[in-house]
């Protein structure tokens, strides 16, 4: 056996070194890097919501920035006005985008494929619309300002290292919980559902149910990365909370490839990054940014990680199927 | 029309009268039939004849124009799709239709997970069963974690009857499984049939596979043009004049 | 009052109409929503200011020769965000076309800079309807030239060899290769046509509503809501939807609120889509994005 | 093979597109300091982050330009401490997010002594975390009540170098009512945050006469046709009408105004309304707009008009709002800087709260508080497409310690 264990090295080693090396991130990074970085992550769990709701479910969905901006607003309104500790406000309003999204969900879905997407460029629309204009809740065009940072159990968490590992660890925890509903019967109802939806009701699947079910976990998820944002930035407007910002989303994922969590991350990184890395071009930097889209597109129109599962399945599967045919 | 049904057992899928049609195409007029269970009951009829629409208005793809589908003495002509799966009926499609994108465990695991709904208790049998029924399909040799397009066609179609019998169904439909088979896999499927029989699960098999229909359904019934020519043991359709009008015709030597 | 808001409303409603019929074109073409056709309609009205403004050329000829361009800008925006993506999924060229939609409206900032510009009235002055309505004349050469190209396009589409050439590309590429209709050239006709379609409205509403880099994506959003509301895939429900659109934006506006309007067509679409999935004038449609 | 051919024609599409792109307003990272004398003497460097692509370019435009003729003149002047200056701008994209990253990009420069932030308040009210906790002397262009409440309270980094919108909404809303004699206001305002906080504002200056607006007609950012609104507003019959909103919709709203029949009533507007863009843009309707505007081409200060009249030289172009703005910024950190004698952040800060008389381009300024520190602006009308103005408003600072 003087093969390598690969599946050993792939499924343990390789995520080890990239977890020990997140973890040395705020050490040498810049405080812009890192602020890049949380955005970034943010960022992620948002297009983790798309990954249910449009990886696994089959639904395409523009309206996650605003279940992201009702997060928000929830937890600064949760925070400012109840005087929630920042902890339970973030699982508040996580919680409560997930409810939000459910019915939603529940009324939308009636809808079928394209329909609900549409339907979902509304909804966004009519919750950037709110955003801008309730004053009472949303502190109208103005915003919210003076959101107090995250804090758990009177530990204030005002830096940006200190946030970097509370967002990195939900990040973490929200890739695992993906790894697990991905396994799970229910996980596998989605996916039976963005197949072929007809199959799926002949295996006992509701679809009108389960959708409605990934909308609101993708809710959960946006929620989550509201709350986040809201004690990250400190300070909420609605021109943050737009469709530009969801069809980001979209871009994100469709570069990394809609059919894993790793993919989504990675697409996340790319879109995000690149925006930073174009700043030198000053003037031209949104211009060289869509080219680039269209590029990356037209390059790997599966997505990045799906060229790199194909290449995983032909290269490093093939080897491990005839190490157990040698046994 | 005679029966060879045990007249002291109850039916426990029971069609009186089904009737639909489609816009002026009467794709089903009048149809009853009754299965017993561990029964074979054969369902065929030329092309376009109206078996496929059957299965659709029994599992609830198509609802009703008139007429009743009874299970176990209830009517579910108004039961949405998936509850109808959860009593018990069970299909499989005349292409496959997996999980493309995931590996052959989670596709199994479907049906698991459609037994786990029905609440049937015996999960700790699961994997066990689940090993008799690959070794009946012949599927032993292939690795669970695998994309599910290593596998050929045939070996698909197994998968998903293998997939539904797991949720130990009442009612198992097959359609057309046996259809795009070689000879070896027609076994495998003789074999998942049998052990359906074998857990009292009754089958309405959909085929054009006249040898496997008439070896091993204990009745049948012909469709034409959305009408019920004629039902029976397999050696009387054999003879029925209609049958051999309307289906059969005059190359029946052809079909074997 | 009425009068004058019914003359705005259906105003606007035909240039959305232009926009959603340009996409409605395309999306019977290819399968996939234009999410970059609003800034067709700003690149239209920047090329008709090039014309009019910059080389001093009268404004009809401006307008022409601008809509003319833009069917080349149509036919090169299909060559590099659609066509290397053919074979790709739906949402893959959904994304490059917002990639291109950023590229224009970026490359027409860099280009004409950010400060709104104008161009010419088609036709200067105004007439006073029924005592009190004031109507500009500019907002009747748009009704009436939206409407002669509409049906001009709608009779290419349906009288004419080209026109057949299109329809049977758009309802199945395969087919229409099979016998003899080169696919590319017939795509290329659609984009360049959609493109054109749009183009137009631009160099018509620049008077009105002055030019900026940024003028597509709400003009293009709305169009969106046109296509929904009006029944989705076929050419009159865009035209239909357009109007309604454009008249609930006038009406709601002076009579519901002003504050919510844009929210108030979107509203309108949720509630069509779900008692109305097709659209208040849609009929069948087919299973293709 | 096609693929290649794809992205050749995209990279055809980008060169060809940035071939025919403006020459002007690409300074930026790499601007070197002008001056030759100075070139051995590191610069002292300021940053400035601006909305230079994305939906609010024109603030962008104007203010890469300001910079350009504040930079030339301070260093030809022999710069400061020795030293000549050098301005490093970063796109603040018009988001809250690209508006933090952009003041974070450039925070991360220590050599950095100062920020200068964007013309909106919802941009400087997103970068006050950053500079509270970054410890940077931060100025910014927002006119908010909101925004000179967070200077003055929360936090001491943050300086409001502007005018803050009530003492000029409510100087228009005394002329209106003490020398116009009107009495029956509608209001047209954009539900965008400035333009909305405006729009209250100007509300609040009428309370003081006891008066209450007719009508108050909100509209969404990007409305094209107001024939909706301006009906509501006739319906009502006013005689004047208060406009907040952006340059474009400005001149739309306007023209609109005109060509629905209201010619001769007279419209009252925030900054944008006498703006040189609204004015070219809404052609002869504009006449006859009163405006009470922190900056004009045509106002009296001296060194306004000076910077007014080089604009005009250099860009062929009527100065704008941003463009001035900075040119003021840029000269009060110099100032600052002059003051400490030093370039330490803490000590640039302190030294900006000693500066209490000011003159600018823009008009006199006073930094004892954080907020509110312009003191004043212009009260213009518009004839004959010119903005002639009609008095200066200027208001002392209440200290309270």
């Amino acid at each position: 056996m003087k093969q390598l264990n690969y599946k050993f090295v792939i499924k343990y080693i390789l995520p080890g070194l990239f977890l020990a090396f997140c973890l040395a991130i705020p050490g040498f990074t810049s405080g812009y890097m890192l602020r890049v970085l949380n955005i970034a992550l943010i960022t992620y769990l948002c297009v983790l919501s798309l990954y249910v709701i449009l990886g696994m479910c089959g639904q395409n969905s523009f309206a996650q920035a605003g279940l992201w901006g009702v997060g928000a607003y929830m937890a600064a309104n949760f925070v400012m006005k109840m005087g929630a500790p920042p902890l339970a406000a973030l699982l508040l309003s996580s919680l409560g985008t997930a409810v939000f999204a459910f019915v939603l969900g529940f009324a939308f879905f009636r809808l079928r494929q394209y329909y609900f997407t549409f339907a979902s460029v509304g909804l966004m629309a009519i919750l950037n619309g709110l955003f801008m204009n309730w004053n009472e809740v949303t502190g109208g065009a103005l915003g919210i300002t003076n959101i107090p940072s995250f804090s758990i159990g009177g530990a204030i968490i005002k830096s940006e290292p200190g946030n970097f590992y509370v967002i990195f660890f939900i990040c973490l925890a929200a890739f695992f919980l993906m790894k697990v509903l991905f396994n799970s019967a229910l996980g596998r109802s989605f996916m039976a559902i963005r197949d072929n939806e007809i199959a799926a009701n002949c295996l006992g699947v509701n679809s009108l149910l389960t959708k409605s079910i990934a909308f609101g976990i993708s809710g959960a998820l946006c929620g989550a990365a509201g709350a986040l944002y809201a004690f990250l930035a400190g300070y909420l407007s609605y021109q943050t909370f737009t469709f530009q910002q969801s069809t980001m989303y979209l871009i994100m994922i469709m570069l990394g490839g809609t059919m894993s969590p790793s993919g989504a991350l990675i697409g996340t990184l790319i879109i995000s990054l690149l925006q930073e890395w174009v700043r030198p071009l000053q003037n031209y930097m949104q211009f060289i940014y869509g080219a680039g889209i269209m590029i990356l597109m037209i390059v790997q129109p599966e997505g990045i990680f799906g060229g790199g599962k194909a290449i995983y399945d032909k290269y490093l599967k093939h080897s491990k199927t005839a190490r157990t045919e040698a046994d | 029309m005679t029966s060879i049904s045990n007249t002291q057992k109850q039916p426990v899928l029971k069609l009186i009268n089904v009737c639909k049609r489609f816009g002026g195409v009467v794709a089903a007029n009048e149809i009853s039939f009754e299965l017993y269970a561990g029964e074979i009951f054969g369902l065929i009829g030329p092309n376009g004849s109206g078996k496929t629409t059957l299965i659709n208005l029994i599992t609830g793809i198509y609802s009703v124009d008139s007429g009743s589908i009874v299970l176990d003495g209830k009517n579910i002509v108004r039961m949405p799709i998936h509850n109808r799966a959860r009593v018990g009926i069970v299909r499989t499609f005349q292409h496959p239709r997996l999980l493309g994108r995931c590996d052959i465990r989670a596709n199994i695991s479907l049906g698991k997970d459609l037994a786990d709904k029905r609440k049937i208790p015996d999960t700790d049998k699961y994997q066990e069963r689940m090993g008799v029924l690959l070794e009946a399909a012949g599927l032993t040799n292939v690795d669970l974690s695998d994309s599910i397009e290593k596998l050929s066609y045939g070996q698909q179609k197994m998968l998903e009857i293998v997939r539904a019998l797991l949720s130990k169904p009442k009612v198992l439909l097959l359609d057309e499984p046996a259809a795009g088979l070689n000879r070896k896999e027609m076994s495998y499927i003789i074999n998942l049939i049998d052990f359906a029989v074998k857990e009292d699960i009754c089958v309405l098999l959909i085929e054009h596979a006249m040898d496997l229909v008439m070896s091993i359904c204990q009745r049948l019934t012909v469709l034409n043009f959305g009408q019920q020519i004629a039902s029976g043991i397999p050696s009387e359709i054999q003879e029925n004049p209609a049958v051999i009008k309307a289906y059969l015709g005059g190359s029946r030597n052809a079909e074997n | 009052m009425n009068l004058q808001l019914l003359v705005s409303g259906v105003s606007t409603g035909v240039v959305y109409g232009l926009i959603a019929m340009g996409m409605v074109l395309i999306f019977r073409a290819v399968g996939v929503m234009n999410f970059a056709q609003g800034e067709f309609l700003m690149f239209g009205g920047y090329l008709c200011y090039t014309l009019n403004r910059l080389l001093h050329l009268p404004i009809g000829l401006s307008l022409i020769l601008a809509s003319l361009l833009m069917g080349a800008v149509g036919v090169i925006f299909m060559r590099t965000s659609y066509w290397p993506l053919r074979n790709a999924q739906a949402r893959a060229i959904i994304v490059s076309a917002m990639g291109a939609s950023i590229v224009l409206k970026e490359g027409a900032r860099l280009i004409w800079g950010s400060i709104p510009v104008t161009v010419e009235r088609v036709v200067n002055g105004s007439t006073t309807l029924a005592g009190s309505a004031v109507v500009q004349w500019q907002y009747v050469a748009i009704i009436v030239i939206s409407a002669m190209i509409m049906a001009l396009v709608y009779l290419l589409l349906e009288k004419t060899f080209i026109g057949h050439i299109m329809q049977a590309t758009a309802q199945d590429q395969y087919m229409a290769s099979l016998v003899g209709i080169p696919v590319i050239m017939s795509i290329g006709l659609t984009f360049a046509l959609s493109a054109f379609l749009t183009g137009i409205g631009g160099g018509l509403l620049a008077p009105l509503f002055f030019l900026n880099n940024t003028m597509g994506a709400t003009a293009g959003a709305k169009a969106f809501a046109a296509i929904v509301i009006g029944g989705f895939g076929s050419v009159q429900g865009a035209i239909i939807g357009g109007l309604i659109v454009g008249l609930v934006e006038a009406f709601g506006g002076a009579y519901i609120s002003t504050t919510y309007q844009l929210v108030l067509i979107y509203v309108m679409l949720v509630l069509v889509l779900m008692f109305r999935p097709q659209g208040i004038f849609g009929g069948k449609i087919q299973e293709k994005a | 093979m096609k693929r290649i051919l794809a992205i050749l024609l995209i990279v055809c599409m980008a060169f060809g597109m940035t071939a025919c792109g403006q020459p002007a307003a690409t300074s930026g990272e790499k601007t070197a300091p002008a001056s030759g004398a100075e070139s051995a003497a590191k610069p002292i460097k300021i940053g400035l982050t601006t909305v230079l692509t994305g939906d609010r370019s024109l603030e962008g435009e104007y203010a890469s330009n300001g910079i350009k003729i504040i930079q030339q003149e301070i260093n030809d002047a022999g710069g400061v401490l020795g030293r000549p200056i050098e301005i490093v701008i970063q796109d603040a994209l018009g988001t809250d997010v690209g508006a933090v990253n952009a003041y974070r990009k450039l925070a991360d420069d220590s050599e950095i002594v100062a920020i200068i932030g964007s013309d909106s308040s919802n941009d400087n009210m997103a970068v006050s975390p950053a500079a509270l906790e970054l410890k940077i002397p931060t100025t910014a262009q927002g006119s908010s009540p909101k925004l000179r409440d967070m200077c003055n309270n929360d936090n001491p980094w943050l300086f409001q170098l502007r005018a803050c919108d009530e003492t000029l909404c409510a100087s228009l809303m005394r002329y209106a009512v003490e020398t116009g004699g009107y009495k029956k206001f509608a209001i047209i305002h954009d539900t965008e945050t400035s333009s909305a906080d405006q729009a209250r504002l100007f509300t609040e200056g009428l309370a003081k006469y006891g008066i209450e607006p007719v009508v108050v007609v909100p509209f969404t950012t990007g409305t094209k046709d107001f024939t909706s609104h301006i009906t509501q507003i006739q319906k009502a019959g006013v005689d004047a009408i208060i406009g907040a909103c952006f340059q474009a919709e400005a001149a739309i709203l306007i023209q609109q105004i005109r060509a629905l029949g209201m010619t001769d009533i007279p419209i009252f507007g925030s900054n944008a309304f006498a703006d040189p863009v609204t004015i070219r843009l809404a052609g002869d309707a504009v006449n006859g707009v009163y405006c009470a505007s922190a900056w004009v081409p045509t106002t009296p200060n001296p060194k306004g008009a000076a910077l007014a009249k080089k604009y005009k030289e250099l860009f062929n172009e009527d100065c704008g709002k941003a463009a001035a703005q900075v040119y003021d910024h840029v000269s009060i950190i110099v100032e600052a800087i002059k003051r400490a004698g030093t370039t330490d952040r803490a000590a640039v800060r302190d030294a900006m709260n000693t500066i209490d008389n000011y003159e600018g381009a823009v008009t006199r300024y006073d930094l004892r508080t954080n907020g509110d520190c312009g003191r004043g602006g212009l009260l213009v009308k518009v004839e004959n497409q010119v903005a002639v103005v009609l008095d200066q408003i200027t208001s002392e600072k209440i200290i309270k310690k």
